[in-house]
């Protein structure tokens, strides 16, 4: 019922792993945690990697676009890692895919 | 059309309960053998509506959540309701982008994934007294 | 003691609701990280109550169970009504091995289920009206 | 959502294997086939394979009660296999294992 994060920080690049599902309870918990490593060190660029997300709403998209805004005004890019088919016509549907790399 | 089953729950507008509606729906949809994407367009959909009521319509208080579901022998109708403070204008709520939580990072994407992944999506909403939403889908066959 | 979530759910008393409503109150526990033998033990006693509501309280014509789930920090009240037939004689319905419907081979064994699978069973019926079940669960730490 | 059976006939042992959610509407459905089964041809010993049962409550109870008292009525005797630790629970605490093998 819960989300799980794991992050990982290598040369500038910081990699959040996400496990469960992606939806408002979820995002509220872990926004903050992945601020605070943007804080951290020196990001140049942030990698979501959503290969264990099984659900998402348009709640995750807020958390994408908040991120992604966060990371540019830092001089940074975003990433998208290994979103299900079902991710992809969300993330498709809202344009995500014009604002950053999906793969 | 003849329902072939119905069930109605209400839930308190906690964000915990955004899993379970979802779950709940799945479950009562499943007796008609949907395909998994349609089952997914249909969850996303339920999670939409609900968290809008815990995050707009009760502004994140105390509240009850109303849903209704009615299984036909093809399509489901779901009705979410709430006793929150209603939408000014509908319309202008369903623009894509449009939200009036920006400070809570929606996206604003809400009702444009609701029309987009179920057939039908209706709005009732009176200031002050609440909002209903009525969503349909028929479910394609493999 | 303070709930800390709750949900009423209303369903058609059909034989495919009753996989529905186990799915309902394991999902709603669920919240609560109960042991996987708690969770059989709930869903096993509510299977119990439900499988009677329609068998027994509407004897398999149409009508409409009412399901109430209240979650504390450390256990679960389940109430399970139907306005069907209502029971006799409660103390001789709980005797083991008793059933009225010996010809749908029922076993007469749902209420010493629900007795040795939930903490605590209370039954309220009145001949005519309908029949209340109302049990608890605490849900041990692993 | 619903109980698969699979049925096997060998030198007058008949076995049921199920699969899925032993519930009373499950127990409606089944019934018939194996009752049907029983009568086709001569039967000494019915063979219960619960080892894809997930779940059981006392409609399951009736089910093999009836099973047991048609064979027996037939001269036959019965056997449970395979119930998991969960299903194991219900069949003691209502004295199937008094009446044949669990195993
Ligand atoms: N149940 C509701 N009660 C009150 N207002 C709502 C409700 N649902 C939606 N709204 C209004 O409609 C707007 C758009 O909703 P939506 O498209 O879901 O986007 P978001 O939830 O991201 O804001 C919301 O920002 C809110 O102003
Ligand atoms: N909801 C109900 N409405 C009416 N009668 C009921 C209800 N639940 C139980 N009973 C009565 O109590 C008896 C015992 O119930 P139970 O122990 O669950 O065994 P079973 O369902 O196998 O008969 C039933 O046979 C029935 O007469």
């Amino acid at each position: 019922m819960t989300l799980d994060i794991t992050i990982k920080q290598e040369n500038q690049v910081l990699t959040v792993y996400l496990k469960g599902e992606l939806d408002h309870h979820a995002v509220s918990k872990i926004k903050d945690t992945i601020d605070l490593n943007i804080l951290k060190a020196p990001v140049k660029k942030l990698v979501l990697d959503m290969s264990g997300v099984t659900f998402m709403d348009s709640s995750g998209i807020g958390l994408i676009v908040g991120r992604f805004n966060r990371i540019r005004s830092f001089g940074g890019s975003m990433t998208i890692k290994n979103p299900s088919q079902t991710l992809l016509k969300i993330l498709k549907m809202s344009g995500i895919d014009q604002l950053m790399k999906i793969n | 059309m003849q329902p072939i089953n119905r069930m109605k729950i209400e839930f308190d507008s906690k964000s915990t309960n955004e899993a379970f509606a979802r779950v709940v729906v799945a479950a009562f949809a499943a007796q008609l053998d949907p395909t998994l994407e349609d089952l997914a367009d249909l969850k996303t959909s339920v999670s939409e509506a609900v968290t809008n009521a815990i995050i707009h319509g009760y502004e994140q208080k105390t509240g009850t959540i109303y849903m209704e579901c009615i299984l036909y022998s093809n399509s489901i109708k779901v009705i979410i309701e709430d006793h929150g403070i209603g939408i000014e204008d509908i319309e202008k709520a369903k623009t894509p982008a449009f939200t009036t939580k920006p400070e809570l990072e929606r996206s604003g994407m809400g009702f444009s994934v609701m029309e987009s992944f179920m057939d039908t999506l209706h709005i009732e909403s009176e200031k002050g007294k609440g909002t209903k939403i009525i969503m349909t889908k028929r479910f394609s066959r493999d």
